[in-house]
């Protein structure tokens, strides 16, 4: 057996699954990115947006989570959706985008992306819970496209994706122009993202962004930060000792030469 | 009730400076009906990674062998050890690789990895039932107590703390966390992983 | 009495009905939108409705959901206004006390599982206060200085908020009037079961004003140089 | 996401009315000595919306007792203006207030009135009680109530009560050796408890945050006023004279 | 309702299984013998799906005798209890799992030390002191917490052995009459008459 | 509709405050016969049995049983606590009563304090299992019916008759939703006495109950240390000893105990006891206590089954 093993899923706990599941018990949730996406079109090239909550139902499982996924040098994807699905899929493409380019000694398309994430989409009928925002700069130009987890797509020249989509579309559909210079577009997908961030309980914390043109891709990581927490009223560091223990095991990594004493520790 | 809770069981995850903790707690339930209170689900991989399954228990000796099978494979195979990065990966994509029938499992991953000039460098991570990683800098949860344990945890860590004081904060946060939560608790127990050593204390906790 | 609310026990659901209410506190008062659609499941079914209503001196409800509900809640209101005038007490009604007369009526309907089938925004001016405030088919209450119903909620709120909270005491009448023209574009643009053509009321220490319809100007030119939804160029 | 939106336009397939709905938030309340405070974030949400960033959802009742619910609003609401209806005609019959004790169990019967429709609503009921000491009292939806020191209730519950049994009944923790627990603790240290208690579950919680307000019920003469003189954006909010003291202090919450 | 129990005591596990074979409403036989001897040192009570208890067991059996076949010795507990369940949480992911629920007792004669594992269904394995399966466990787990001694001679394990017995044929409603006991030492299995 | 004569005909005030009424459906039974503690001051004595309002719906159980109850659906909003141990026996020294303290909302601890113990009179007891305001509120209710009796009768309720009130009391409301399963513990002319009433309707005299979640487990040591003739230290170290077992072992059980002990004179109060304390130190120095913690591990701490041949 070999540490790289075949591609592909493995289904053999799906029965065990289903018998479980014919016992009643339901299955349990995996981590979902409320989310709010955003991606725009301006004069030279594309911005790509989103927020950095990650959430277990009403939980926040991650604050600071990237959902902005790189697929090639000049193209990027945000995903929304199931957090896993996003992920692996996007990583699944970009490697798949990266022997595609080997092999043609081209520079990959963004369509080539778009194609690809939408036949693997459309192959598990949605059973792949990825809502993704594709956007990048090829030798065609800037280009920009909606995923959704059935393998649709579309094309626009400002999109929205996740639950915090209607607000940042309301946003985009309120102060999109054509022809936005980069720092105009940079503010406008902030706003946008922000207006995900404040209005959606889905979406949260701080803004990453990602600007592609003909000339390269400049990640913003946390470009703006506007939900740090505030300084705790009080410091919680206990009192060494203050946990009851009943037994101690140290393993150390470094035999020691020479025994020396060391502070006993309160049992009580 | 929810399989991830027919067994029971939570672990939660700290960073500290120059140290990670990882504790959880020993209970084996059978839903309502405790069964034993020393159940393992924290298991080392390599001296300075450990790794928490909370989930149904069968899962986690199964996923406990698949995972050693791998980590051994991977030490003959590229004859140097794992990573905790590196291992976090492997264990997101055994998961991913069963994301239509998934392990009943979330993983909670803690080690000491080393930094490109010689450092060290505390890291530790958790995964959901099908292998997203969360990346945390301060503290990771998981298990049937995972929302007493986000918000005691994040009352109580603080950045910085030394194997001692990470001690104190993980164990409080893991017994009142616990505490609260019918399904986890008869008995906890806490590593402490630091540069060149692992102190492991069973706590004195609830049996109740 | 209505025959609705005489013989109908069991809970009904929305036949004709209307879509998001937008409002907003300014600097003068308040101010109200709706557009003039009412809906027959997917069907735009009557193009002239008005959902913004008047009652009393002081204030204006503005109603989506159940269109023949909204039409019952503004017979009792009349009945009440009508009622408090002819007892000439030397008190009025104002918007505090229709909005908590309707949310008494909204929750008791509700809790006899026969709800009247709305989601209402309750604005007013009266002794120099504007108020606002929402009630649904619930009895659910609560105040803001912008407030949105239906699809509203997600699309116009945002904006709303962004341009409103903190401002209250100094956007003027014009602003106001610009911020609810671009939230009724965005609705019309992204909303399926709105229409161009809108209300405006306006609540101020002047009185009621509710404006003639006004229409949209909106523009879908950039749809010219999209091709497709892939691949596509020509 | 789709689905979530197009609830205000679902028609034909429409079932069965449901009158409850969950409009997020928590509140939580912890007696001293001779004081009590009681707290409540002001967020109310349906959903993954924001309704507004300010529903109070903690209520003075008189000026020895403070009712925080949580729930469901529009029953929590009404829930309050019944019980403030109840007090005020005893009011009247008696020319006193209420006493804590007998409110709580008011309360009680108020809620099991309607066993079988119950108010979908979370109390916790905080004041001084007649002897002059801080009291919590929390109820279930049904009315079944237990006096306390301290409870957290609505969606972060369960994160904050942990973190409350630590501090405040210092669980798990053995005090140093020769030493122990304080039995009360002072009403700056409480204040800033419930603070971090909030910005807690703010951090973790999507339906807590926007606005934090506290109520501070004071026992007659307290000395623990001393501490209030420096607290930022208090007010007073007493109506009698020579009695107990209702304080409320304002904060704000991340709104993300 | 099937019910069996399993304590250790000073070098010994005792096990006992009722011996009900139950169809619907209609109790089949009463002394049937659901205790295998796997191996010279180890014992396993097996219940629930009919059918799969005895073919499950039966594969064990034969396994474990093949292996102690070709490596001339048996597999100790531990290793045995870890590879029951692994066959155990293999079978549910197969098709046809085998719904079984074990408790198996073996003297490690190298460590000179019994010991007991509590198998279920699902492949859940854990070492304790005593064990118990089926509606029986509500009653006795609690009853052995009190009275159970690691270090009892073999009449005091019985006692308490009987204790468990007594309490589940008073309490439970529908509770089996006969058990069959067997005991597991340095010297191997032998059947224990009560 | 002449609705224009109606407007000016009826325009007294209390005309128009009927019309609100209906309009606004004031649940008029809600402040009338439940208000039985105290009607708001106006000094109401009860009126016999509380009204409850019941939601306009075809079927008013499922429409609760929809909204309330966590076993047909983790997911339902109205969590009503659960879960529990009680138990109760009587011996020759009277009736010992001990229950823990745990209430669980699906899998959280909701309180580990509340009181299962209900103190119906200093004669009377009733423990609590299943809903807890069901027995918090029918319990404080029979209190008071079981002070009218001694009114009216210048004697005390016999435990059989309290028992018998409260039974035909739920029976009454059976199959709307409710859920208890108390023992009403008591002395009277009969000597100790207690009695199993559930929501059912089920009454049971007996010597020997436990009701609960964890009741198994409580049975499971009670059984085997029960006698008739047992001393008063030994029957309450049975009490707290079988709960402990309870607490320790059911996962929606714990946290504390509580123990009474009913005699000829009333009841007394025992005392708290922590079960964890009671698992690594014993009830501390009560009589009746053997000393050292009750736990397994603690109890065989050191002592191991393993007997290596004499070297």
């Amino acid at each position: 057996m070999s540490v790289y093993r075949s591609p592909g899923f493995d289904f053999s706990n799906s029965t065990r699954n289903n018998f479980l599941l014919n016992k009643g018990v339901p299955l349990p949730k995996a981590t979902s990115t409320g989310t709010t996406i955003v991606g725009c079109v301006f004069k030279d090239g594309i911005v790509l947006g989103a927020d950095t909550r990650a959430t277990e139902g009403p939980i926040v499982a991650d604050k600071n989570c990237e959902k902005i996924h790189f697929i090639t040098e000049g193209i990027r994807c945000c995903g929304a959706g199931t957090a896993a699905d996003t992920e692996f899929t996007t990583a699944l493409i970009s490697s798949n985008m990266e022997l595609h380019a080997l092999q043609s000694g081209r520079k990959p398309r963004v369509v080539t992306a778009m194609t690809m994430l939408k036949q693997t989409l459309f192959r598990y009928q949605g059973h792949i819970g990825a809502a993704l925002v594709l956007g990048g700069v090829d030798p065609t130009g800037p280009q920009l496209f909606t995923i959704h987890p059935h393998g649709s797509t579309d094309k626009l020249p400002y999109v929205t994706m996740g639950s915090g989509s209607l607000a940042a579309m309301a946003v985009f559909e309120s102060k999109w122009s054509a022809n936005m210079e980069r720092q105009e577009a940079l503010d406008l997908v902030i706003l946008a993202i922000s207006a995900g961030i404040f209005n959606d309980l889905g979406s949260g914390s701080n803004v990453d962004a990602c600007i592609i043109t003909a000339d390269g891709t400049e990640m913003l990581r946390n470009v703006d930060m506007p939900n740090q927490r505030v300084q705790k009223e009080r410091d919680y560091k206990f009192r060494r000792g203050t946990t009851a223990w009943t037994k101690e095991d140290v393993r150390k990594f470094v035999v020691e030469e020479t025994v020396t004493s060391t502070d006993e520790m309160d049992t009580s | 009730m929810s399989i991830m809770e027919y067994n029971g069981g939570s672990v939660i995850a700290m960073a500290g400076k120059d140290c990670v903790a990882i504790a959880s707690d020993l209970r084996l339930g059978n839903q309502m009906l405790s069964i034993s209170s020393n159940f393992q689900r924290v298991f080392p991989v390599t001296d300075r990674i450990y790794i928490g399954l909370p989930g149904l228990a069968t899962d986690v000796t199964t996923l406990r062998e698949r995972f050693r099978l791998r980590v051994n494979m991977y030490t003959i195979k590229e004859e140097r050890e794992i990573e905790p990065e590196a291992f976090t990966h492997l264990v997101s994509s055994t998961l991913y690789e069963h994301r239509f029938g998934p392990y009943f499992i979330s993983p909670v991953v803690a080690g000491i990895s080393k930094t490109p000039t010689g450092g060290i460098k505390p890291f530790i991570a958790a995964t959901d039932l099908i292998g997203c990683i969360n990346f945390a800098k301060d503290f990771v949860v998981s298990g049937t107590a995972s929302s007493k344990l986000f918000g005691v945890a994040e009352g109580l860590w603080e950045p910085d703390l030394g194997p001692e004081d990470l001690f104190e904060t993980i164990s409080q946060t893991l017994l009142n966390a616990v505490d609260r939560d019918a399904f986890s608790g008869w008995g906890a127990v806490v590593h402490v992983i630091t540069k060149d050593q692992v102190i492991t204390r069973k706590l004195k906790a609830r049996m109740d | 009495m209505s025959i609705a609310a005489q013989t109908d026990s069991c809970p009904r659901q929305p036949i004709v009905t209307g879509t998001s209410v937008l409002a907003l506190k300014y600097k003068d008062g308040v101010m109200m939108a709706a557009d003039n659609l009412a809906s027959y499941g997917s069907l735009a079914r009557f193009k002239d409705i008005q959902r913004l209503h008047p009652v009393g001196k002081y204030t204006v409800i503005g109603a989506g959901g159940d269109m023949s509900d909204f039409q019952y809640i503004q017979k009792f209101l009349e009945q009440l206004i009508i009622e408090e005038f002819t007892s000439q007490d030397g008190h009025d009604l104002g918007p505090a006390q229709i909005h908590e007369y309707l949310s008494q009526v909204m929750y008791s309907r509700r809790s006899k599982i026969n709800p009247l089938w709305n989601s209402l925004l309750v604005g007013g001016f009266k002794d120099g206060k504007s108020f606002l405030s929402y009630v649904d088919l619930l009895g659910t209450t609560y105040s803001a200085t912008t407030l949105a119903t239906g699809f509203g909620a997600y699309l116009a709120q945002p904006i709303l908020r962004k341009e409103v909270e903190g401002r209250e005491n100094e956007l003027t009448e014009e602003e106001a009037i610009r911020i609810m023209e671009s939230c009724m574009k965005v609705l019309y643009y992204r909303d399926a079961r709105s229409l161009d053509k809108y209300q405006l009321a306006v609540i101020t220490a002047d009185g009621v004003k509710i404006s003639e319809s006004r229409h949209l100007s909106t523009t879908w030119s950039f749809a010219e140089g999209i091709r497709g939804y892939g691949a596509q160029t020509q | 996401m789709a689905d979530m939106v197009s609830i205000p336009h679902s028609q034909p397939q429409q079932h069965q009315f449901n009158p409850y709905t969950e409009n997020g938030g928590t509140i939580l309340a912890i007696a001293g000595a001779d004081f009590s405070v009681i707290a409540g974030d002001t967020r109310q949400s349906e959903g993954y919306s924001i309704q507004t960033r300010y529903a109070p959802k903690v209520f003075r009742l008189t000026d020895k007792a403070v009712l925080a619910v949580n729930g469901f609003a529009a029953d929590g609401n009404m829930f309050v203006k019944k019980v403030r209806q109840r007090l005020e005609w005893y009011r009247h019959a008696h020319a006193k207030d209420m006493p804590i004790r007998a409110i709580a169990r008011l309360i009680q019967t108020m809620l099991y009135s309607r066993r079988f429709f119950p108010y979908y609503v979370y109390n916790i009921l905080g004041g001084i009680e007649e002897d002059g000491t801080g009291a919590v009292y929390s109820f279930d939806p049904v009315g079944s109530y237990e006096r306390e020191a301290c409870r957290a209730a609505g969606a972060a519950q369960s994160l904050v009560q942990p973190f409350l049994d630590n501090q405040i009944y210092f669980k798990n923790q053995t005090p140093a050796p020769g030493t122990s627990f304080p039995g009360h603790l002072s009403l700056s240290t409480v204040l800033s408890l419930v603070i971090d208690s909030f910005t807690s579950a703010t951090e973790r919680h999507i339906e807590v945050g926007d606005g934090l307000e506290m109520y501070i019920v004071l026992a007659k003469n307290s000395p623990s006023i001393q501490s209030l003189r420096d607290i930022r954006g208090m007010s007073e909010l007493t109506a009698t004279e020579d009695g107990e003291r209702v304080f409320v202090v304002r904060r704000d919450l991340k709104k993300d | 309702m099937e019910t069996s129990f399993a304590l250790i005591g000073k070098g010994y596990v005792i096990v006992a299984a009722d011996t009900t074979s139950a169809r619907s409403i209609v109790k089949m036989k009463n002394d049937e013998d659901k205790i295998k001897t796997v191996s010279p040192h180890l014992l396993m009570t097996y219940s629930g799906e009919p059918g799969d208890t005895v073919q499950f067991a039966e594969y064990i059996e034969r396994n474990l005798r093949l292996y102690q076949i070709r490596n001339i010795y048996p597999l100790r507990p531990a290793a045995a209890s870890s590879w029951i369940r692994r066959s155990l949480a293999e079978s549910l992911r197969s098709r046809h799992p085998y719904s079984v629920n074990l408790l198996l007792g073996g003297y490690d004669t190298s460590l000179s030390e019994p010991k007991l594992y509590w198998i279920d269904y699902l492949g859940t394995v854990t070492e304790v002191p005593f064990a118990a399966h089926g509606y029986g466990s509500y009653f006795v787990l609690s009853l052995m917490d009190r009275y159970h001694d690691p270090e009892a001679p073999l009449e005091e394990g019985l006692e308490t052995l009987k204790k468990c017995i007594q309490e589940v044929s008073k309490r439970l409603i529908v509770s089996p009459e006969r058990y069959k006991v067997k005991i597991v030492d340095k010297d191997g299995v032998r059947d224990i008459d009560l | 509709m002449n609705s224009f004569v109606d407007q000016f005909s009826t325009h007294s005030p209390t005309a128009q405050l009927k019309r609100a009424q209906k309009l606004i459906a004031a649940e008029e039974d809600d402040y009338s016969d439940a208000a039985w503690g105290s009607q708001a001051g106006f000094g109401g004595m009860i009126k016999g049995i509380p009204a409850f309002k019941v939601p306009a719906v075809a079927d008013p159980t499922a429409f609760l049983r929809l909204h309330t109850d966590d076993h047909a659906d983790p997911n339902c909003r109205i969590k009503i606590q659960h879960g529990t141990t009680t138990l109760a026996f009587r011996f020759k020294g009277g009736v010992i009563v001990a229950v823990d303290s745990r209430a669980t909302a699906g899998s959280y601890v909701a309180s580990g304090t509340v009181k299962k113990v209900i103190e119906i009179n200093p004669y009377l007891l009733g423990t609590m299992a299943g809903g807890a305001a069901d027995c918090q509120f029918w319990e404080t209710y029979l209190g008071m019916h079981c002070r009218l009796h001694e009114l009216r009768n210048r004697e005390r309720i016999s435990v059989s008759a309290a028992s018998k009130y409260l039974s035909n009391l739920v029976y009454s409301y059976k199959g709307m939703g409710l859920s208890m399963g108390t023992m009403i513990c008591g002395w009277d002319k009969t000597g100790p006495a207690v009695f199993y009433v559930d929501s059912d309707g089920t009454r049971l005299k007996g010597d020997l109950f436990s009701v609960g979640s964890g009741s198994t487990f409580a049975y499971g040591v009670l059984d085997q240390g029960y006698r008739w003739d047992l001393t008063d230290e030994e029957a309450q170290e049975l009490g707290r000893r079988s709960i402990f077992a309870a607490g320790h072992r059911d996962a929606m059980s714990g946290n504390t105990c509580n123990l009474y002990h009913v005699k000829e004179e009333g009841w007394d109060f025992i005392g708290n006891y922590d079960i964890s304390k009671m698992y690594y130190e014993g009830p501390g120095d009560v009589p009746g206590a053997p000393g050292g913690g009750y736990g397994y591990a603690i109890r065989t701490e050191g002592r191991s089954a393993a007997n290596p041949p004499p070297s």
